[in-house]
């Protein structure tokens, strides 16, 4: 099957609706979409912001080579990733995660999985701007993000 | 000697003071724990940043590398703390 | 925790943007949502519309009971379900499912779980116009959907 | 006699050949199994639309039932396919 791909790595905020619409049409045998988004949360107020770093020249490779491993597992028509680099706020959006197929169940895997290889591989780094004015840390990965991964690889 | 572009990312790239730097390798068959190491002996900043090698992780030429990598003909390594994207 | 919950059973079209938006605000701990929409499908040409019969008296309700399981399970802030029904033609979006929580794992697991109950528990039937001119069939109901909504009765 | 309301949905509306219709059941301590056998015996329709029980699903005042759930007290007892949605 050849899935329409879209990698976009962007410092613009999307827009939902436009890309979840370009993974439905102009197909007419997708019966179902499962999307992801990934929002800027101010964890209880601590945090302003968060600023988004990422390396340019491997970002967009990656995630298409992580999108590639999606494509042999589930047959899907379409699968987009957008992923935000810069400065978020609380509520904004910070990645998209769309996949379209025939059924559900393949969607839905293929949106998770893209979405746990995105955490562990994807080359961006967040750091936080607190409410109390101050830079504050790194945001340190966390080791569910990599048994999340993990779990992936034991499969099909 | 050999010439190679370095990049870091995040506070790597903060306790090494630069994003991009050229250096000269004294050869070619390093691996990328053998970089890391020859790295963390220029000053206290890079040895602040390669305190914990379990912590940086290495790109060769735009791809995730293991520490026992060759860097052998890259023209652009990588170092970064564990990612946290999405 | 307290779940937003929004459940709508309707004739018109639901406005993805719209739906995905409500999800997240004004919550700014929302770290991640998950969305489906389940689209009418043309079967490769061979159908021109499906239509969809519903029991008005007890859609609604059931497909509270589903939402209310589903935070029972995992903390969300909000889920919302719009099931359509009505005549829909390939390419329509005939369901909307979204959770919204702090974490991602809990917004994918609940949308997966109301969408598998959604197929065996909400009282809706499928019929299809083919594309020669005839009344079809009623749509069968698919032993996958049973498996996987049995799935959920031996986590938790 | 009770009179209970009996709603049918999809293939079974279709085969009985109402949407809807009250009718008198000789007692309130039967169970749904019961009812639909009761319902078969009323013509060619009816007897086509429950021919195989396992197809048809029923429920109770609007929430899913059993076949040995008893309808005492019902006010809305509905017959349909298994469902197809989502």
């Amino acid at each position: 099957m050849t899935t329409r791909i879209t990698v976009r790595i962007q410092a613009d905020a999307f827009d939902v609706a436009d890309e979840t619409d370009a993974l439905n049409s102009p197909n007419e045998d997708v019966g179902a979409v499962s999307t992801f988004i990934g929002y800027c949360r101010s964890e209880g107020g601590r945090l302003n912001a968060l600023e988004l770093e990422h390396y340019p020249g491997m970002a967009e490779d990656e995630i298409k080579r992580v999108v590639d491993e999606a494509c042999t597992r589930w047959p899907l028509s379409s699968a987009s990733v957008i992923h935000r680099y810069g400065v978020m706020k609380p509520g904004d959006g910070i990645v998209f995660v769309g996949t379209a197929s025939t059924h559900r169940a393949e969607a839905f895997a293929a949106c998770e999985f893209l979405m746990d290889y995105l955490k562990t591989r994807a080359p961006f780094w967040k750091k936080e701007y607190r409410a109390d004015g101050n830079i504050g840390d790194w945001v340190e990965a966390k080791s569910d993000d990599d048994a999340a991964a993990a779990r992936w690889t034991s499969k099909t | 000697m050999t010439e190679i572009k370095i990049v870091y990312f995040a506070w790597v790239r903060e306790r090494v003071g630069v994003a991009e730097e050229i250096i000269d390798v004294p050869q070619n068959d390093l691996t990328v724990e053998a970089l890391a190491e020859l790295l963390s002996q220029r000053d206290e900043g890079y040895a602040l940043a390669f305190e914990n090698p379990k912590l940086v992780r290495a790109a060769i030429d735009r791809v995730h590398a293991k520490p026992s990598d060759m860097i052998a003909g890259a023209r652009e390594i990588a170092f970064f703390p564990p990612m946290t994207g999405g």
